[in-house]
């Protein structure tokens, strides 16, 4: 029975068809967004669905240069950590595997998404793709430093109040903390901190003013150079299942509490406070910035974002 | 059932690629005009894709010279199936003004089985569109017959 | 019987070397014949001591030439053997046994392998007798050997440019290293009068004299230079690059391990430093430098044997980090991450070693597009490097995380900090690796680049399987083979009456400090079993829709390269499709190019010549005892 | 005295054969070290036949000087060792100026 559950878990309610609607439909109202913005009517909102239905129906050409069995093999391992990321993050209070789910568990499993863009761009062979690699490379080195911070902030203000002092990394204390004192934002010590984490959304996912690596003018596409067909639509799948998945993650982190009951409506409410934040922090500006160069990328994660989360660590830290 | 899904999608999201043969750059800035927000292609689900193996559409301007011949040739096998040809203004079909120069030697058609012309010597933008939408058509078509 | 099995492992292998020596040269049967029935057998030895010590928790001392002590001095050198001493021995005859299979096939093109085989055996005896032994001189015996041994096989291949001179740096560092510990235990011999680890560790119970004190510089300091920890480590690389890959994997499985064991041995047996708040801060200011400064010397490589050298010093930081936390889970996340260490860095070099083998460069700029011609050993790097870099499904990932959990608990946010960092960091210069070695177009020189023999492939599997278990199944792991071998660091009441007699460690301890055995409930791991059942579900949902007709795969068509098509070209916008690798230096520019004055500055910090780096070790010998003399007491 | 000035030598010398001495220096100093350790004044040698231990004799203590024995024959190892190399360098760099020698580097 139990296999039954879990089986249950891992194909419908947090795992794969739910994070292929609500991801994909993310997808899509981010892109009429930013059409609305720019003053033209835009896609139809279920247009990620053509494309990705599209792109299964098209013929898939491996090049003679690539090593055929990691081309094909690296899109899939990059869906599959992105739907067991899916199973861990609560939905107000309700997570599926009620293990005791991590914050670095899931840093390390968000990394994998982007390593099998890597690995699948340098399998191509495609010098193209050889430049877009490093780039993505330094654009995870980028994002990763905030992020590590905002999160400890989020772990140590977590610990202190729920188990001892003690600095806790699980996502169900830190859920059952906001269930008690209501959500981390209204902590004005964590206000640093929610912003440097709205600032990594839009570098994790790869959305316009940091998407260095996929830039389609200079290097045609980056590391999906070679990609057609099948293993090109599980990619563009991947992008949108990150979008839902790291804003419910960032939901989950600063804005849960004790939600109602049933586990349906809590999933509406997240999936609403999701929009949201994708709104704000990814089409928002998506649509006004235009694409960074590589350093800039770097240096710019390097110095605002981190100042402001070790600006709430030390906060955090002096007990506030 | 999935069948059925694929078909329809064709229709909806075609992404484009466009190849300059040797144009003078007047129908590829009305071809790009069509992205911007007066003429909107992306409502049909129209995309620009960097590369040719995205691509379902390929939109070549400009009179295939002798430099650009095997370049030309050589992106469009790339291309992978079903894929549409469009020659965008009349130098692809003709050769335009450009007919009789020495590195200008056959229209588009010598090289590759085209699809859809759309004529004028830069196209207006609605012609553009107008074009494009009798590629998805015949896309369509060509997934169901070779499917 | 169980008393002699340790003796008995040490000696069969010199005895293999001796033997080697003398029938070697004759015939390579012979030769491989003896070197494989000694490592086995030492190897397996070490496996029968498991049960009793790990489970049962027995600590077996045996006295060398049965100089029982005498009214309860030790006066002979004693043989020890507890729950900590047999973990690294494991480790130790482990990489062994596999690095001997490797190198029949690996060192077949080089001449005079009898003595090749003579030294290997001779450092496998040396580290294998400096782990077990319970006698400080000894120790620093058989370190003397195994120094010896490791410096005459980094020379082995003189021909190889730097060889010589990595070897002569080697030898000037290590014995400056190791005059310095002898130094150190000839002043704990005048102070305490007893060579014997246990009876200096009761003796010396939280009475420091200004001499002992010294002499835990000037030993700490030795044993730094021999794990390699940052201000003493340029001889590392130099020495990992110029010798064998099959060497090298013992080098940075053994040779450095040896140096973390003699420094827990030093920190917790001796001084017992683990309530001093001063020392801790000691170690993990140092493990930390040595993390930052490793990674970031390996993102500029372009030698692929030498990037590997300086990860491996990175990975010591993280192991030096973890014991210096000296809280239980510190600790187990440090072992658990030698173990770690020492199964993927041994791969990885056994996987440069390969492509060494096949191609005959490491040179990462001339190198490319080798996982078409050579793809086991393609895919067994990327396993090595997604576990070094700590992807979840592998082992890297358990210890890590460890580590940074006891970290963060401990206070120490700096340092839970640059460790992510500079795991991020590993997981870039691993990627650049295999974009300019395995994947992207292939190169002039690989063009006849053949899969490696089976000889050296099947130790690569292992180390492969053994990397993806310890992954899987991290509870199992730190029951029996870390958790105890915790308890012994902690608590060293057991040592020391097993070694004298009962009762006699009772005098000066009281409290034991209890061990929580860490059920991964607590640590916060999800079980990894999900992930399995997950993986294969997805791989299951995935044949299903394609059988569903959902994807017509038919019309996959992967046609075969002979036709002139340029449909299977890479696309190079139009150009015809000719060589051009994106790898090697170029990759990362941007990075480089931010951090350039910090890349210029280490590059020349690391000029080359010896007498810089004697200069840094007298001056981190200088820092270490000032500060001990201030801070300690 | 000696070690310090061995050190001296090894940091400072450009000649590899001139580190080669100072390494030796170094191993020198410590064996004096260890022998001075067991030195109690008045002692005699620790060389006695059986039946004439006489339980007032005062020993000189053996233990260190058995191990200055196992140091001295490390140090001439080590020594030869790297007079070896040196001749090798020689040969291959045609030179045995530290500087010189320094291709691995960065």
């Amino acid at each position: 029975m139990l296999i039954l559950k879990y089986l249950f878990y891992i194909f419908v309610f947090p795992g794969f068809l739910f994070c292929f609607f609500a991801g994909l439909i993310l997808a899509g109202i981010d892109r009429k967004i930013v059409a609305r913005m720019q003053k033209r009517i835009g896609p139809p909102i279920l247009q990620p669905f053509y494309d990705f239905f599209k792109l299964m129906g098209k013929e898939t050409i491996i090049p003679n240069s690539a090593a055929k069995r990691t081309f094909i093999a690296a899109p899939v391992a990059g869906l599959i950590s992105l739907v067991t990321i899916s199973l861990f993050i609560p939905i107000f209070k309700f997570s599926a595997f009620n293990a005791v789910a991590d914050v670095i568990v899931i840093i390390y499993l968000l990394t994998i998404p982007a390593v099998s863009l890597i690995i699948g761009g340098s399998s191509s062979g495609s010098p193209y793709a050889g430049v877009g690699i490093s780039r993505e490379m330094v654009s995870i080195v980028s994002y990763e430093l905030p992020l590590i911070i905002a999160l400890l902030a989020v772990g140590k203000k977590a610990g202190m109040a729920v188990n001892d002092g003690m600095v806790t990394f699980s996502l169900s204390k830190i859920v059952e903390y906001q269930s008690l004192k209501g959500p981390m934002l209204f902590h004005w010590s964590m206000i640093p901190a929610f912003l440097a984490m709205l600032f990594v959304i839009p570098c994790e996912v790869g959305s316009l003013p940091f998407d260095i690596a996929e830039a389609e003018v200079e290097i045609c596409e980056g590391p999906l150079v070679e990609y057609s067909g099948f293993p090109l639509g599980i990619y563009k799948l991947n992008y949108a299942l990150k979008i839902f998945i790291f804003s419910s993650l960032f939901v989950t982190l600063f804005l849960s509490g004790n939600g109602t009951g049933i586990i349906l409506f809590d999933a509406a409410i997240q999936y609403v406070l999701c929009i949201i934040v994708v709104i704000l922090s990814v089409s928002l500006i998506r649509a006004v910035t235009a694409r960074l160069r590589v350093e800039q990328m770097l240096k710019f994660y390097w110095t605002y974002p981190t100042a402001l989360s070790i600006l709430s660590l030390i906060l955090v830290w002096l007990g506030l | 059932m999935f069948k059925k899904i694929i078909e329809k999608s064709f229709e909806k999201s075609p992404w484009l690629f466009h190849i300059n043969a040797g144009s003078c750059n007047a129908c590829d800035i009305e071809f790009v005009a069509t992205l911007t927000p007066r003429y909107d292609a992306e409502r049909f689900g129209f995309k620009l894709t960097g590369t040719p193996r995205h691509a379902d559409i390929i939109v070549v301007s400009g009179p295939v010279t002798e430099q650009s011949k095997d370049r030309v040739i050589r992106t469009i096998a790339q291309v992978p199936n079903p894929k549409v040809i469009v020659a965008l203004g009349s130098c692809p079909a003709s050769g335009n003004i450009f007919a009789g120069s020495y590195s200008v030697l056959h229209t588009l058609d010598y090289y590759v089985p085209v699809d859809v012309y759309v004529p004028g010597c830069s196209p207006k933008p609605e012609a553009i569109i107008d074009g494009l939408y009798k590629a998805v058509e015949i896309l369509k078509n060509k997934r169901r017959d070779n499917k | 019987m169980m008393q002699h099995y340790p003796v008995l492992s040490i000696i069969i292998l010199f005895l293999g070397a001796f033997l080697n020596a003398l029938f070697g040269g004759k015939s390579s049967i012979v030769r491989n014949i003896i070197t494989f029935l000694s490592t086995g057998t030492s190897f397996l030895l070490i496996l029968l001591l498991i049960k009793p010590i790990m489970l049962e928790g027995k600590v077996i001392s045996y006295w060398m030439g049965n100089w029982i002590p005498v009214s309860d001095w030790a006066i002979g050198i004693g043989l020890e053997v507890d729950q900590l001493s047999l973990f690294f021995a494991l480790l130790v005859s482990f990489t062994v046994f596999l690095s001997g299979i490797y190198s029949f096939k690996y060192m077949e093109n080089d001449d005079t392998l009898d003595k090749y085989y003579v030294l290997y055996l001779m450092l496998s005896g040396g580290v294998m007798g400096f782990v077990l032994s319970g006698d400080i001189f000894n120790m620093f015996v058989m370190i003397e050997i195994f120094t010896f041994a490791a410096v005459a096989l980094t020379a082995f291949r003189n021909y190889i440019e730097g060889a010589l001179e990595a070897a002569f740096k080697y030898i000037v560092i290590g014995s400056i290293g190791s005059s310095f510990i002898l130094a150190g235990t000839t002043l704990l011999y005048a102070q305490l009068h007893t060579l014997n680890m246990a009876q200096i560790a009761a003796l010396m119970h939280k009475n420091y004299t200004p001499i002992t004190l010294f002499s835990l510089g000037l030993m700490f300091t030795g044993y730094a230079v021999k794990s390699f920890i940052v201000p003493c480590h340029a001889a590392a690389p130099d020495a990992y690059m110029t010798a064998p890959s099959s060497i090298s994997m013992l080098f940075s499985g053994m040779v450095n391990k040896a140096g973390v064991y003699g420094m827990i041995r030093l920190l917790y047996m001796l001084f017992q430093s683990i309530n001093l708040p001063s020392m801790q801060i000691l170690i993990i200011i140092l493990g930390t430098i040595t993390m930052f400064i490793g990674v970031t010397m390996a993102l500029i490589q372009n030698d692929f044997k030498r990037l590997l050298a300086f990860h491996s010093i990175s990975q010591i930081g993280y192991v030096i980090t973890g014991i210096g936390l000296s809280t239980a889970l510190g600790i187990t996340g440090g072992l658990y991450h030698a173990l770690n260490h020492t199964l993927f860095k041994g791969l990885l070099f056994l996987c440069a070693g390969a492509v060494f083998y096949s191609v005959g460069t490491t040179d990462l700029n001339k190198l490319g597009g080798l996982a078409k011609k050579m793809p086991h050993t393609a895919l067994i790097f990327l396993i090595g490097a997604f576990s070094i870099s700590g992807l979840p499904p592998f082992n890297g990932f358990v210890s890590k995380w460890l580590i940074y959990q006891s970290a963060y608990e401990e206070g120490f946010v700096i340092v839970t900090i640059i460790a992510l960092l500079v795991s991020v960091l590993t997981l870039a210069s691993f990627i650049k690796v295999t974009q300019s070695v395995f994947f992207g177009q292939l190169s002039k020189e690989c063009e006849n680049a053949k899969e490696v023999p089976i000889g050296m492939r099947i130790p690569m599997w292992i180390m492969a399987f053994m990397c993806f278990i310890t992954g899987i199944l991290p509870q199992y792991v730190t029951k029996y083979l870390i958790t105890p071998a915790v308890s012994a660091t902690l608590n060293i009441g057991k040592y020391i009456d097993a070694m004298l007699k009962d009762g006699y460690a009772e005098k000066y301890f009281k409290e034991t400090v209890p061990v929580p055995n860490i059920n991964y409930k607590l640590a916060g791991y999800w079980r990894p079993e999900y992930y399995l059942i997950l993986f294969i579900i997805i791989l299951l949902a995935f044949t299903l829709t394609v059988l569903a007709g959902g994807i017509d795969v038919n019309r996959r068509s992967i046609v075969s390269k002979e036709i002139e098509d340029y449909k299977y070209d890479t696309f190079y916008s139009g150009e015809k499709s000719e060589y051009s690798q994106v790898g090697g230096a170029d990759l990362f520019w941007g990075l480089k190019y931010d951090f350039r004055k910090y890349f210029n500055f280490m590059h020349s910090a690391h000029s080359g010549v010896v007498n810089d780096y004697t200069l840094w070790i007298i001056s981190t010998a200088a820092i270490v005892i000032a500060y001990i003399f201030l801070l300690v007491p | 005295m000696l070690i310090v000035l061995g050190i001296y030598t090894v940091v400072t010398k450009k000649n590899l054969i001139k580190t080669v001495i100072g390494l030796s220096l170094i191993d020198y100093g410590v064996n004096l070290l260890i022998v001075s350790v067991g030195f109690n004044a008045g002692g005699s040698a620790p060389i006695f036949t059986f039946n004439e231990i006489k339980p007032d004799t005062f020993f000189v203590d053996p233990v260190p000087q058995a191990l200055t024995l196992t140091s001295i024959v490390i140090g001439a190892c080590v020594t030869a060792m790297t007079l070896s190399l040196v001749i090798k360098i020689k040969d291959k760099y045609g030179t045995i100026d530290a500087d010189k020698v320094r291709r691995l580097n960065g």
